[in-house]
């Protein structure tokens, strides 16, 4: 292995150079766990580079040139992991796709690639791949790993894992095959296309992401010394592997540090396989946390009265203490104690129960999280963090360092990364990281890339005075109000829609003096309360516009215009008048898109006039909605909706706002 | 050679020399047989109607005797004495269905069976509590029972019948009767045998479950009071009687565990049987084999017959 | 529950421990008392129990105890079961007991092999091992004032005496039991020597209220005399029997455990003439009793039925409390000391002196024959005599009889050299 | 090591060809006190076909498996399974033989769990004795881990992989009937008994298990001998069809010639006899 | 809530199917075998020695003969006292035969006679079930009593009629008799429990234990996987007489010293049952939670007014407690027919789960 004794660990410039020296500085330690057959199956860096290397002569004797491309076709699995560096080994370029894809979407991308091998998970996806046909013109020989349901298939082009393995493992019988193989990897370089991402984008069709290894390595290597990871971090890879994060965190990150990588058994155990893993770094999407948090508030309704108190006086007791704990500031021995005694009886079961009693660093990104569900966590004591990141930048762009945690900023720029906002207020950045192009898609490549390597994110955001970015809303959705004052709606709506008893917001606000909503309550959780309370209600609608109802959203609404009222950037769009829908947005109705996001321009048509009453001041408006029931009957309902003003705060000054924030 | 002699023609020769003895030994056979049929018409009663197989009999025969006899020796008429111990067999056994039946439905077979234990546990302790543990002697007179006996010279000898060994038998048969009565004429009587058959018929007849298993309880406290008083007659009131309740088994299984003719029937042959051959046989093995002998019968019996001498044939489904 | 259980487990240790401290002061006199009052065999075990009782009580309440010593007397159920007689004996033993009287032929056989180690001396006063009288190779267990063997031996000799014994055939029934079967060895022996034939009836505890095969079998068996060695509710249900296949009642003799009031009551008219063996007098006309009955009983300090005072059973507690009472005496007398150990204890029941004269000092003349204690005789050549049911008392209708010293003590001696044999650190000892 | 390759080799060892009889029953009675359950039916079952036998409530369907793996001793006829000729057996000398099956009411052990009950299955391929069985060690437990690895293939194969330790009594049906069907698939056996595997199903719990059921087929080459009232399904699967109606055969062929016969039809509409 | 299970995973199939999967329980497991074997003999004085624990040993290692038979095997048996006595009298028989063979060996190989009538006894069981197997088992009890009271060679011909323990040593340690310190004699017993318990737990987990649970929930299933129902119940007959025969071979030698037929009665039996019942029937800790419960709750019970200073007659105590037992059967096997090992694991479930109800 002359090629890893040459070089330090930072000099390395590609991965499959980066398994060569794990296999021989952590040559015993493990590299990739998986669930399999009931247990961990686990493979050390070296067996793992036994692995690779078998692979990756296998594909080179069935014509694997390099440069060509192979996609890789299923859930998170050791062996398409490997496929990933066996294929950078010899020059070939990996092109995840997404397993869920349905296969016309995965034809397009299997064709615009130009892929000439794939490797599938199982029957499922090799299904898919087969069915498309002659549609793929490049598509040569497909590689599957679970044998299962295959066995019958005739295909001349259809091969096991093992297979392919074993014809690697042939060729290996030649010594000099061995010392070429490790010699060609001694040639990457870090220029060299490491792999091309797909991103599914809002519009038209995938683009895809060309990353180098360098962009790659560097990024990887920068968030490792940010975070300080190192060949002891496990984590648990059960994101699709599609994605830049996945890809980055299980893939990039784990080959530079030398960490461990374990893959659950199977999407319905996630849950178990984490707790039994109990990842050292743990990265999810805010929805993740949100289901999290949901099922352990569902499962302590059911817990027996003193538990729930018990429950509930520690997670008053955290909220008050435990993030200020956390972030190391001075607290009160009392409250230390009460913390120690939480942490026994609550907390530390909590995060073990999660499977995140050893997690050092968590990230969520990819959305907003909501601040109460991110301060729960926080205030366990677990150190979850934000982060904003774009597959085109190798994910980094800005990061929270530790101590700097705020819920409602993604923090400040990641290493090596600059940032600038521009007049309409998107954010650019510039980073060792940000990628080579899109794949077969200059114009795109020109209009999202500047000459100087100038990104553009498509987000609109600021940082605020203590130097953290805040994302308000797509670049493209942000408007102005008559006075000039930055409108993002998304952003008031995410606010509002944190209440837990708010499912639905509409904000409006662009071209108008002012911001009024549309909000919808959450049927569930309104109801329970109602219940609660001994409110009875026989429809949606009785509960929207029942006077107390009102009363709560007012509450809520007062709440975020406090909040907003101390964002000099955002305090223009506080909210000066709501109402309560008669009906909930629907699907069906086409007020909501197939995914539930509004699709605000139909709304505003099909509700114009209480558009219009809310900014005439009327006190209450009269319509008739015509809806579609589930079964494709349509009739319509009719209702008198209030129409509220709510307070609005005058901007506050600095000191206050520090108050705020605590 | 000598042993097959004295074992398979010796007792037969002794029991024509002596056939007054025989006859002697039949009928102590038969009364011990009454008495042993009578504890199993306890257990029958309460595993036909609710599956229990109750262990708490043996207690509950000490127990209903040493309540008529305290009572007694209160001072309380023999007479009004019964009734109030049949009266506290029917508090017993609607205690019983309330603290412990009723929280046990559809618990499997054993557990049952060990609540009846903790139940025999439990009744001793509060028996000697109230009533002391010295053995007491049965008011036969008291309660009009005859005591004398009654000679019979018959071939060449004598057969002694103990009248109040002969009253036993009547008041076993009385009982039988009676019992066949309740449970083929009356309206309780059906549902209790439907409940043994199917559950929801029974309540259908318009009966809880909860009453008929005070019902049973009651019956076999009944039984209980009755056995006591006989057992009682024969030797004393005391603690150590309930030891005899384990003969009952044996005799179960050999009538089978729902079958009120086979209690009866299985208890006059273990009887018999048991006293034939510990007078016959005994001798050649030291002596005292009554213990294990019902035993070793109801073995033999059930490794060729599975369901019992009135059980149906048990055909196994899968 | 395992952890828990250790803690607990710990914590009561540490009780234990505790007790042992603030046991033994200065002048009390610890006497634990096994007793039954519970179980099949309670009816026995009561009487006796409150016999001894009360005696202790009486000196306590009229002597301010023994010698100046406080006696403390703690009772201990064991319900006349063995396992249970050894974690009462366990659980008494060191809180400076002196003596033991396991009151169970099968508590004794657990505690003789006890006594040495822990050097505290078992009195089985008339039952236990029967070898035990042989005070050399038993130095620390006392059987006064006689053995099961002495005692059958007298009742031979009482049969011999109405009738004679030879060519007789002599019946046995008996509880199943090491109890019961105890003399069985003496009368296979003693069979051909006075030419009198056996006959064996085993009535094995759960048969013990049924008993009509038996004693058809004693119809059978025809026997001109029958012995019983029975107990609890096997007297009663015995008695009526043999009424019932109407054998003579005169010529059924019971062992000193089966001729109690609490046997014959529930038989009453049934079991006249019936006889039965004792060796502790009948009745209160001891001034003993008067005082047991003016001190303890009409205060009430006591858990005596009135009515029974007197019985035979609790006679015979009575009994046992004077010769651990006499035994104290003599070991302070022995020693000098006032709070006596359990060697110390040992020593007395070896020296201690029954006499005449003395029994008339303690007010109880003729309650019973004079025992000597020596070294090599555990047993003190006490004496029995034969009492008869009239219907409704027990009458004394003989007088003493003493044992067939000269039979009885070469088998003593086997049988004790047998016991001793397997057990290497006995052989060793030795009395005195 | 895995079932595939497993499976494949217990099929080599019986030497019977593809398409051959395996098993042959010829002219059965079994009578109960007086009822008959079968009365003088032979039918054959072929190697590596998939069998059923159908017909109305108290056919004498589930009589006919009892018969075939030994539970019932008929009174008449003589059946013979790979070749060899038997009249009475124990059920446990058919599952010797590599008789499997699975029972209408689900008959699982229901102390034990999902893993526990397949790893039942293999009782009949574990041999250590009781001296490495005391000390769990060694052999005893290289053979249990040898065990649990066929084992866990099947969990993975049937996708029970999340109630891999729970206690089968707290499965819901459907699943249950999967672990069954794992129970016997431990086996290894020549020849699979099915008894209704499908009822008390929902339309998609049907689906998956007639999948399982063709997979077992096709990929591990067992014979199957299924009882199912679900015609459809029965269509769908079998390759030969045998029909019994009060005991007797009625009708026996492909799915096809089945559902044209006439007395089949009957029997099914309840047309008297 | 005590148990922190995130991050414990298993490799391997031994690390899963360990006995003690759970590292917490594990550190449990060293705890109570540390203060077995260390701090008890340390603290405990005589009695607790002699009167709770040894007997508490002996009585969970035949609770533990009894559930594999009628917990794990699904035999109901009665005839454990007697199963119990074979052992004691083989063993007293063997030891006196063979003075000068050490005394555990003739304690184990006692184990062997009383396997040997346990499957003879056991063989009924192939045709008779339930109830009716009670029957069989007493058949067993009755007449095994009535042997070791008529074949006077069982105990040497002593005219007592009981078995006395002689005197035996090895390496210079007294282990028998009555000269033997408490302290001996209990770890001896501890040392056997804790290695058969082990063993059982082995076999339990094992084939062998398979083939017994299979033929308990569902014979005929069972009997179509290809278990033998002859040799899985007959070898459940025989390793549970065997444990229950050198239980009883413990009883006499390490306990108490001497013994008649009455310790070997059916009350023993019926002390054996419920205490595998009420410590949950198929589950080996609650043999000895049953046993504990059993053997250590009256102990307490009786000395409890004692402590708290009360006077009460020995006999009045002796009473209630018959009543509390009593009542706790019934009151236990209400809240948890299945045992204290059930409530057991209900409690250690909600350790793992808390603070979640489920």
């Amino acid at each position: 292995m002359a090629v890893a004794e040459d070089r330090s660990a930072t000099g390395l410039s590609t991965f499959p150079q980066y398994l060569l020296l794990n296999a021989e500085r952590f040559g015993s330690r493990v590299a990739m766990r998986h669930k399999d057959f009931g247990i961990w199956q686990s493979w050390s860096w070296a067996e793992q580079l036994d692995q690779v290397r078998r692979f990756s002569l296998g594909l080179k004797q069935m014509g694997l040139k390099p440069g060509q491309k192979v996609a890789l076709i299923g859930a998170n699995r050791p062996r398409l992991y490997w496929t990933f560096c066996a294929v950078q080994a010899i020059g070939g370029v990996p092109v995840p796709l997404y397993s869920d894809s349905v296969a016309e979407e995965m034809a397009y991308v299997l064709e615009h690639a130009e892929a000439v091998f794939a490797v599938c998970q199982d029957q499922e996806q090799v299904d898919k791949v087969l069915s498309m046909g002659e549609a793929l013109t490049h598509l040569d020989q497909i590689i599957y790993d679970e044998p299962r349901g295959l066995r019958d298939y005739d295909q001349d082009h259809l091969h096991s894992f093992e297979q392919v393995q074993a014809m690697g493992r042939k060729a290996l019988e030649d010594p000099k095959v061995g010392e070429d193989w490790v010699a060609g990897i001694g040639k990457g370089k870090g220029g060299d296309l490491a792999v091309m991402l797909y991103t599914s984008g809002t519009t038209g069709r995938p683009k895809g992401v060309m990353l180098s290894y360098e962009n790659l390595v560097v990024s990887a290597r920068n968030a490792n010394a940010f975070d300080s990871f190192d060949q002891n971090e496990q984590v648990i890879a059960y994101l699709p592997i599609a994605w830049v994060g996945d890809h980055v965190f299980s893939y990039a990150q784990a080959y530079v540090a030398g960490y461990c990588v374990c893959c659950p058994e199977s999407a319905e155990t996630t849950d178990q396989d984490r707790r039994e893993i109990a990842p050292t770094y743990f990265f999810a999407p805010p929805r993740v946390f949100e289901t999290l948090l949901t099922a352990i508030l569902v499962r302590m309704e059911d817990a027996g009265r003193i538990k729930r108190a018990m429950f509930n006086y520690f997670m008053d007791h955290a909220r008050r203490v435990g993030e200020r704990i956390l972030n190391g500031e001075r607290v009160g021995v009392l409250d230390r104690l009460l913390n120690w005694f939480g942490e026994i009886l609550v907390y530390g079961p909590l995060k073990n129960r999660m499977g995140l009693t050893r997690m050092q660093v968590g990230y969520t990104a990819g959305e907003a999280i909501g601040p109460e569900i991110f301060r729960f966590y926080r205030s366990l004591g677990l150190n979850l963090k934000q982060l904003y990141g774009q597959t085109e930048a190798s994910v980094y762009v800005t990061a929270q360092p530790d101590g700097e945690i705020r819920p409602d900023t993604v923090g400040r720029p990641s290493p090596d990364v600059e940032i600038e906002i521009d007049k309409s207020g998107e954010v650019l950045y510039r980073s060792p990281g940000v990628f080579v192009g899109y794949y077969k898609n200059d114009e795109a490549t020109k209009s999202t890339k500047d000459k100087n390597g100038w990104v553009r994110t498509g987000d609109a955001g600021f940082f605020d005075h203590e130097g953290h970015l805040k994302i308000i809303d797509r670049a493209k959705d942000v408007g102005k109000m008559k006075d000039g004052s930055l409108f993002a709606p998304k952003y008031i709506e995410n606010k509002l829609k944190f209440f837990p008893n708010i499912k639905e917001v509409v904000a409006f606000g662009d071209e108008r003096d002012f911001c009024a909503v549309f909000l919808n309550i959450d049927l569930t959780s309104v109801g329970n309360w109602a219940e609660r309370n001994n409110i009875s209600y026989a429809s949606y609608q009785e509960l929207a516009s029942h006077p107390e109802v009102y009363a709560m959203m007012e509450e809520h609404v007062d709440q975020v215009n406090r909040d907003l009222s101390g964002e000099d950037m955002m305090a223009g769009s506080q909210i000066h008048r709501f109402l309560v829908l008669h009906k909930e947005l629907d699907a069906d109705d086409g007020e909501l898109t197939r995914t539930q996001k509004v699709r605000r321009s139909f709304i505003a048509e099909r509700y114009g006039e209480l558009i219009d009453a809310l900014y005439d001041g009327s006190e209450h408006k009269f319509v008739e909605t015509e809806v579609t029931f589930e079964d494709g009957r349509k009739g319509s309902i009719s209702a008198d909706v209030i129409i509220r003003d709510a307070k609005v705060y005058p901007v506050a000054e600095e000191a206050s706002r520090q108050e705020a924030a605590e | 050679m000598g042993l097959l002699f004295d074992i398979f023609i010796n007792p037969f020769v002794e029991m024509a020399s002596g056939l007054d003895f025989l006859l002697q030994v039949l009928w102590e056979g038969f009364v011990s047989g009454t008495l042993y049929a009578l504890i199993a018409l306890g257990f029958v009663l309460i595993f036909k109607a609710s599956g229990v197989f109750n262990f708490a009999q043996g207690i509950m025969v000490v127990f209903a005797a040493l309540t008529l006899v305290g009572l007694h020796a209160l001072g309380i008429p023999a007479f009004l004495a019964l009734i109030l111990a049949v009266a506290i067999m029917a508090l017993l056994a609607v205690t019983v269905e309330r603290v412990v039946l009723r929280h046990l439905v559809n618990q499997p077979d054993i557990i049952l069976f060990m609540v009846t234990i903790g139940l025999t546990y439990f009744l001793i302790g509060f028996g000697e509590l109230v009533f002391g543990g010295d053995p007491k002697s049965m008011i036969t007179e008291e309660l009009g029972l005859p005591t004398g006996s009654t000679v019979f010279d018959v071939f060449d000898g004598i057969v002694i019948l103990q009248h109040l060994d002969v009253a036993a038998a009547v008041i076993s048969a009385i009982m039988v009767a009676g019992l066949a009565v309740f449970f083929n004429k009356t309206r309780i009587g059906r549902a209790l045998r439907a409940v043994a058959d199917d559950h929801q018929a029974a309540l259908s007849v318009g009966i809880s479950l909860n009453q008929i298993w005070a019902i049973v309880w009651f019956a076999a406290g009944i039984v209980a009071l009755t056995t006591g008083i006989m057992w009682g007659a024969k030797s004393d009131v005391s603690f150590a009687l309930q030891i005899v309740a384990l003969k009952a088994l044996p005799v179960l299984i050999l009538g089978g565990f729902t079958s009120i003719p086979g209690a009866i029937v299985g208890g006059l042959i273990i009887g018999m049987g048991e006293k034939l051959f510990e007078v016959y046989w005994g001798g050649l093995l030291g002596g005292g084999v009554e213990g294990w002998f019902a035993y070793v019968i109801a073995l033999i019996f059930l490794l060729f017959r599975p369901q019992g001498l009135f059980g149906e044939k048990i055909i196994e489904r899968v | 529950m395992l952890k828990k259980l250790a803690i607990g487990a710990a914590a009561l240790a540490m009780l234990g421990a505790a007790q042992v401290s603030t046991a033994q002061a200065e002048d009390t006199i610890f006497i634990p008392s096994l007793t039954y009052r519970t179980g099949p065999f309670s009816g026995g075990g009561t009487p006796f129990a409150n016999g001894f009782a009360d005696y202790m009580n009486m000196l306590n309440a009229r002597d301010g105890g023994i010698g100046g010593a406080k006696i403390v007397l703690e009772e201990c159920e064991t319900a006349y079961n063995a396992q249970k007689g050894v974690e009462c004996y366990e659980a008494t033993k060191g809180k400076g007991a002196l003596v033991y009287n396991p009151l169970s032929t099968g508590i004794t056989l657990q505690l003789i092999p006890k006594a040495p180690v822990d050097e505290i001396p078992v009195l089985s006063m008339g039952y236990g091992l029967s070898a035990a009288a042989v005070g050399e190779k038993f130095p620390w267990t006392f059987t006064y004032p006689t053995s099961y063997w002495s005692q059958m031996t007298s009742i031979l000799k009482y049969i011999d005496d109405n009738g004679g014994l030879s060519g007789k055939k002599i019946g046995f029934i008996y509880l199943d039991l090491g109890y019961g079967r105890e003399p069985i060895p003496l009368l296979e022996q003693l069979a051909p020597q006075m030419g009198f034939e056996l006959a064996m009836f085993p009535v094995a505890g759960k048969e013990m209220q049924n008993q009509s095969s038996h004693w058809l079998n004693v119809r059978k068996e025809n026997p001109d005399w029958m012995i019983m060695w029975g107990w609890g509710a096997m007297n009663p249900t015995a008695i009526k029997e043999a009424a019932k296949i109407r054998f003579p009642l005169d010529r059924f003799i019971g062992n000193w455990w089966s001729g109690a009031h609490a046997d014959l009551n529930p038989v009453g008219e049934a079991g006249k003439g019936y006889l039965a063996a004792n060796f502790s007098g009948i009745g209160t006309d001891f001034p003993a009793l008067q005082d047991v009955i003016k001190h303890v009983i009409e205060p009430g300090n006591t858990q005596t039925d009135p009515g029974d005072v007197g019985n035979v059973l609790y006679n015979r507690g009575l009994f046992n409390a004077v010769i651990v009472a006499e035994a104290v005496r003599a070991a302070q007398a022995a020693t000098g000391k006032v709070a006596v150990t359990g060697a110390d204890m040992r020593v007395g029941l070896e020296t201690f002196n029954l006499s005449e004269e003395r029994l008339a000092e303690l007010g109880l003349a003729g309650f019973t024959a004079p025992i000597q204690g020596s070294c090599a005789d555990h047993e003190g050549q006490g004496s029995i005599f034969i009492q008869q049911w009239n219907g409704s008392d027990w009458e004394r209708v003989s007088d003493l009889i003493t044992p067939m010293t000269d039979v009885v003590g070469p088998m003593l001696q086997a049988a004790a050299d047998q016991y001793v044999s397997d057990k290497p650190d006995w052989q060793t000892q030795t009395c005195g | 090591m895995n079932v595939h390759s497993q499976a494949a080799a217990a099929q080599s060892d019986d030497g019977i060809a593809l398409g051959a009889d395996l098993l042959h029953v010829d002219n059965i009675s079994l009578s109960f006190g007086g009822v008959k359950a079968i009365q003088d039916v032979s039918f054959d079952i072929r190697k590596g076909e998939i069998r059923a036998i159908i017909g109305p409530n108290g056919a004498g369907k589930t009589s006919m498996l009892n018969v075939i793996n030994g539970f019932y001793h008929p009174q008449e006829g003589i059946i013979s399974f790979k070749g060899r000729e038997r009249r009475r057996m124990r059920p446990y000398e058919a599952a010797a033989q590599g008789i499997a099956r699975t029972f209408q009411n689900v008959a699982l052990f229901t102390g034990m769990t999902t893993l526990e009950n397949i790893m039942a299955g293999r009782s009949l391929k574990m041999h250590r004795n009781f001296f490495w069985q005391m000390l769990y060690r060694g052999p005893a437990l290289n053979e249990e881990m040898e065990h649990r690895r066929v084992v866990e293939e099947i969990i993975d194969f049937l996708e029970i992989e999340a109630i891999r330790k729970t206690p089968v009594g707290q499965l819901p049906y459907g699943l249950q009937k999967r672990v069954e069907l794992g129970r016997a698939l431990a086996m290894e056996p020549t020849l699979l008994l099915l008894d209704e595997p499908m009822a008390g199903m929902n339309l998609e719990e049907k689906e998956d298990m007639s999948r399982y059921v063709l997979d077992v087929n096709s990929q591990l080459g067992t014979t199957i001998a299924l009882i199912e009232h679900d015609m459809g399904v029965v269509m769908d699967l079998a390759d030969r069809v045998m029909v019994l109606d009060y005991g007797k055969k009625i009708a026996d062929g492909t799915p096809d010639e089945v559902q044209a016969n006439q007395a089949v039809i009957d029997a099914y509409l309840g047309v008297p006899h | 809530m005590l148990y922190r299970e995130a991050g414990q995973f298993k490799t391997s199939y031994q690390a899963d199917q360990a006995a003690f999967p759970i590292f917490q329980d594990q550190l449990a497991v060293w705890a109570i075998l540390a203060v077995a074997f260390i701090g008890v003999p340390l603290v405990g004085n005589d009695f607790f020695l002699n009167s709770i624990m040894i007997p508490f040993l002996i009585f969970a290692l035949a609770s533990v003969g009894l559930n594999i038979l009628t917990g794990y095997a699904g035999q109901l048996s009665l005839g454990t006292g007697a199963f119990m006595g074979v052992g004691a009298y083989a063993c007293y028989k063997l030891t006196t035969i063979f003075p000068d063979v050490n005394i555990v060996i003739m304690i184990v190989a006692s184990g062997f006679f009383s396997a040997g009538i346990g499957m003879i006894f056991g063989l009924p069981s192939l045709r008779i079930k339930g109830f009716y197997l009670v029957v069989t088992t007493l058949a067993a009890q009755f007449f095994l009593e009535w042997c070791f009271i008529r074949i006077a060679w069982l105990y040497n011909y002593n005219p007592s009629g009981a078995i006395e323990v002689p005197q035996r040593e090895a390496f210079g340690v007294i282990l028998t008799g009555a000269s033997a310190t408490p302290v001996t004699r209990y770890l001896l017993v501890l040392s056997i429990v804790v290695v058969m318990t082990w063993i059982a737990f082995n076999i339990i987990r094992g084939r062998i234990g398979r083939s017994w649970m299979m033929i308990r929930d569902m014979d005929i299933a069972a009997e179509l996987m290809g278990v033998k129902p002859l040799n899985a119940k007959l070898s459940a007959f025989a390793v549970s007489s065997f444990y229950c025969g050198v239980a009883g071979a413990m009883m006499v030698f390490f306990w108490l010293g001497a013994a008649e037929v009455e310790s070997f009665d059916v009350n023993h039996s019926f002390l054996i049952l419920f205490m595998v019942i009420l410590g949950g029937l198929g589950s080996i800790k609650g043999a000895f939670m049953g046993a504990a419960f059993i053997w250590i709750l009256p102990i307490l019970i009786r000395a409890a007014p004692g402590w708290i200073g009360i006077e009460v007659q020995a006999a009045t105590v002796e009473h209630l407690n018959f009543m509390l037992i009593g009542g706790l059967i019934i009151f236990f096997l209400i809240i948890e027919p299945h045992g204290l090992a059930r409530l057991w694991s209900i409690g250690k479930q909600k350790l793992r789960v808390w603070p979640f109800p489920y």
